[in-house]
């Protein structure tokens, strides 16, 4: 789960963060409100996703007329497929200098790195490319957290030594994150020391495991709604799918993740563009199978969709019967191909072909099956 | 011969009694897979389709000594029976629970350095299979063929799409190994196709990649440098949209490695061919 | 610092675990009260010791009279050394079975361990000797804390499987208070597991580590003044220093515990009583020693005092001030035996001697000495 | 010859600029000790009674070539710096420093199983001197005289007593060591006294102890074995009124052990002479 600017500054300041004063606003006459309160402020588009400023979506207001008109501007815009649905208002600060201080999980050490740079703002992937040492990095042991002697030698690495005591104190409330809410990324960029020597969250980015939601439900409740986007995608969530949205026509349902995806490039390489990536997972049963299906049909540019099992931990009959409810459920009209193997596969066979539908063998060849009968009308 | 596992594999079952647990511990069974022992706590004592269940790993591994297991509980607990098979002794501990919080499994990873002789597959992984002696996990044995192909996949499903095939050309598998998809997991493909060089009952290696990461890129690495094998690649997400990423710290450390292109690149130039659909390994290999 | 039993439990009723209703009484009167509030009580003497209950320190009351009762009889009552300040009536629990559970520091093997029994209750100490396996135990690493499979275990080999959850999620919460409070140990005993199958504390102990009293001033505060004991030994923890009260006449200051150990050995062999064990530690310096000195001399009985100091971050010419400045702002009329080595010895002697005190240069000779001097006046 | 410290040991002191570390420095130079350098967060690039000054030990260890630290840094910040040296790749740290909270040092005992090249003195300890040549810590060089009595204490001030009697006796020492008086701790009088049994320079060992834990009963078990070392002990506390203590936990897991007169058994046993006195020392060597 990515929460949005100002979602992660609450919970970033529920562990001892130091934020800027803000306040939510829904439409153009909240913002000027706010304004009127807070003073000069910057008005913020709320999306999960980077860019945002380089798109038009932060907007300096010194009046409540200027944040009026910044907000009617940016409430509603598109950036990067977000329809933002609310901006943020929050008190300009006075910045001294800006610093980068971020920790993610690193694949490939199999650990959190946390990264501090004396060269915050903007065009940090910027300076990791250009002088990668300006950047000091630490992998915390996960069960002792950052210890204060670790912190101090950042700090230090990063040249910022005389700022040692107020950010060795944030990088460890930061850390909090991790025990606390399970987070896999959390950046500040820009810290921001101000002319009067606070320092303080310009920004902040966090990002909770969604395998984690369980112990978070208190997050996913106060902000779960407010995330929003692609339409389906919301709704896959809502059913607890692993669904993405693409732009193509032809659905495409697979289990497990590498299956799926080479599902889309069999479909791509056959000629056809898919419409989403929808994996059903490991031990998919009917409901799920059903949901999926759902989902795919709610778009109405699918004209087609192909489902690729090929079951392990899932039973290839009850993926049958899922498939079966599902299309009757929902009335199902457009083409759909199915390739069923692995456990039970007679079985699930069985059950298809005894509801009229053509069990595939091979992927490919549903692939390329797909494609033909998705093609008929356009031609 | 095989890497990992085989006839003489003593397995414990953990959460033996769950629905998934016990489903697969017949299948294990039927295959011939020594399954000695389960654990379900509070179940100690008694038996589950002929099994004796314990309580706690450390009591099944002193009345069985068994040497692996297979872990199919519930994901809110699979990191803790993960530490609990390592702290009883357990050498090679499959994970098949998907779901795990990445955080724990980076605590897991750190709590296994102090447990050297366990070695973990997974989690989020199907398991392994030596075809025609034992198997760990849920890879169906139907699909599988005793031979002299080494197997290694990140993804479950795939795996079975190219055992499949490859059964079904005659060309047979020595163990088939599924690392699992999850950022922070055990066995890497380097680590098992290092297990393959040393086996001398394989010959040929098949790899099975996906974007994202870098494990493929390390393992092409190892290639490079020389290998006994004639290997295979293939990587699936080549047309996969780029994830709507968030924040730059992924970025400033992963740089441009994790795409499709990247991983294909670094065979290629290890001299290992690279597949373009699952269909083509077969063809690759002859 | 020993917490009383009603401060231990409101401790770890802050961290989750469940206790008894129950209430302080510093009168019979607010005895009685709280029996009418609570119904049947347990009127139970609030010590930092234990032994209580063979002392007499635990009563049962089923009415308020009873409680009024019970509660004058203990309000006041001495129990080794401590004089009862007040009683916690606490609400009679339908027992079903004891459990012992608590952790303290092992100090042989450096690290916390946590031991759990089916045999709770009052003669835990007689099972640890008769059937020490009977009490499972466990070395959680410090950093991870115990681990639930750790626990699983623990709780299976001392017997009590069917209590599995319920235990395990006591022991977590009784471990933080490692983390949380710096506890050198913690003891629920017994754990009552009532008829209705509640797992509650019956009786709590919980020590906090003085070396981290600055991190936990909000207990001092809470409690400190509280736990009444020693009047000599309330005032030296006031003046931060450590000191224990004895029964002899011969007043001892010495730095480290060992010289100070020492000491009272030798005044022992020179046929003295030592009045107290006064150490002045590594670091003292002319304060700590008047603040040493003016604690002795509180105590009427003591006829004399020797000081036994040998110098290595302690500055023999900072004692030799600290032990004029004492003597004349105390006006102090007693023998006064000195024996200084060590760090600026030679300065420290000189200020003694130009201030009319003999130093002393062996310790043996010293303890002689004092005695001598204290018992002109007996023979 | 002598244990754990030389002339040519190269010494760091941590909070080489606070009033503790200051003046220690100053006595630890005066006796001949290479102190190469001091840590102080902030002051890194300047220097301090002509020794230069670094912000962390990585940078100090680094610039000196150092393999031994002193600690003089206020409680709250000891265990932090005892993992610092440590993790800097200091092989003997002293820690000087009283007050640490006994869970912190917990915790610093499992952090230093990671770095088995670190021996710990200490914390609360007055450190090493090898008379003549070098010291780490606060045990005045006056009192002591180079010779071949190795002297391992676990009090700081009876420490200064015994070598000071030792000395004016003519009997001189090849190293004093203060390992202190906490519960827990590092090095042990069994560890040192093992190092003396190597130490050609040494041929007699005077240890003494305190009431409390069970490291001398350790110790005499190890004498018991046999030593060419000719041994002597002394135990504090004989006349201490037991401590009031609190629950049973304590109870349960020390029994007996701990007292003064179980320790004087274990070394009477070991065949190891216990002074009445610290001035019976003197007497019992000869």
């Amino acid at each position: 789960m990515k929460l949005l600017e100002y979602q992660a500054k609450e919970v970033l300041a529920s562990l001892g963060v130091a934020i800027p004063p803000g306040e939510v606003a829904r439409t153009a006459d909240e913002a000027a409100a706010a304004c009127a309160r807070l003073g000069p402020v910057a008005v913020k588009a709320q999306v999960p996703v980077g860019g945002r400023g380089k798109a038009g979506g932060i907007k300096l207001a010194r009046t409540p007329d200027d944040a009026r008109a910044a907000a009617d501007q940016i409430i509603g815009m598109d950036i990067k497929g977000f329809k933002v649905p609310l901006v943020y208002c929050e008190a300009a600060l006075e910045i001294e200098r800006e610093i980068y201080l971020g920790f993610t999980v690193d694949r490939d050490a199999r650990a959190n790195i946390l990264m501090l740079s004396a060269k915050g703002g903007m065009d940090i992937e910027q300076v990791a490319e250009e002088s990668p040492d300006s950047i000091a990095r630490l992998y915390p042991n996960p069960w002792r957290g950052p210890l204060d002697f670790e912190l101090t030698r950042l700090v230090f690495e990063a040249g910022l030594g005389e700022l040692g005591r107020p950010l060795t104190a944030l990088i460890k409330k930061l850390y909090r994150a991790i025990p606390d809410y399970d987070a896999l990324t959390a950046e500040i960029n820009p810290v921001v020391v101000t002319k009067k020597g606070e320092v303080i969250a310009g920004d902040a980015k966090l990002e909770i495991d969604d395998n984690a939601a369980w112990r978070h439900k208190d997050l996913e409740q106060r902000y779960g709604a407010l995330i929003e986007g692609d339409p389906y995608e919301v709704e896959a969530k809502k059913r607890s799918l692993t669904y993405v949205s693409l732009d193509g026509d032809i659905g495409i349902i697979g289990n497990g993740a590498g299956l799926c995806m080479s599902t889309l490039d069999l479909v791509q390489r056959a000629g056809g563009k898919p419409a989403n990536f929808c994996d059903i997972g490991g031990g998919a049963k009917a409901e799920v199978v059903e949901n999926a299906l759902a989902v795919i049909l709610m778009n109405p540019k699918v004209r087609g969709v192909v489902i690729n099992v090929f079951g392990g931990i899932t039973r290839g009959d009850e993926v049958a019967k899922g498939i079966i409810t599902a299309r009757d459920n929902l009335s199902m009209k457009l083409p759909l191909v199915v390739r069923l193997s692995g456990t039970n596969e007679e079985e699930g066979r069985e059950i298809l072909k005894r509801d009229g539908i053509e069990p595939g063998v091979n992927a490919w060849a549903a692939a390329q099956k797909i494609v033909e009968l998705t093609r008929v009308g356009i031609r | 011969m095989s890497i990992l596992i085989d006839g003489s594999t003593r397995v414990i079952v953990q959460g033996i009694t769950g629905r998934e647990g016990s489903f697969h511990t017949e299948q294990m069974k039927e295959l011939g897979t020594k399954v000695v022992g389960g654990t379900s706590p509070g179940k100690g004592g008694t038996t589950h389709a002929g099994i004796p269940v314990f309580n706690t790993m450390a009591d099944a591994v002193k009345a069985t000594g068994a040497n692996a297991s297979g872990i199919f509980v519930p994901a809110p607990f699979a990191a803790d029976a993960i530490m609990e098979a390592a702290a009883a002794g357990i050498t090679l501990i499959v994970c098949i629970t998907e779901g795990i919080p990445i955080q724990e499994m980076i605590r897991v990873k750190d709590f296994l350095r102090g447990y050297p002789q366990a070695r973990l597959l997974g989690a989020n992984c199907p398991g392994l299979i030596t075809p025609g002696e034992a198997k760990i996990g849920i890879i169906p044995q139907r699909i599988t063929r005793p031979g002299s192909i080494g197997l290694v996949s990140r993804s479950g499903t795939l795996t079975y799409e190219v055992a499949s095939a490859l059964s079904a050309a005659g060309m047979g598998q020595s163990t088939i190994v599924g690392i699992g998809g999850d950022p922070v997991l055990g066995l890497t493909f380097r680590d098992v196709i290092e297990m393959f060089e040393k086996d001398p009952a394989t010959t040929q290696v098949v790899l099975i990649g996906e974007i994202g990461g870098s494990d493929e890129e390390h393992a092409a690495e190892l290639l490079a440098r020389g290998t006994r094998l004639k290997a295979v690649a293939f990587i699936s997400g080549r047309t996969a949209p780029e994830g709507k990423r968030m924040g730059h710290a992924g970025a400033i450390i992963s740089g441009n490695r994790g795409t499709a292109k990247s991983k294909e690149e670094a065979f290629r130039k290890a001299g290992v061919p690279v597949a373009e659909t699952t269909d083509d390994i077969v063809g690759l290999l002859r």
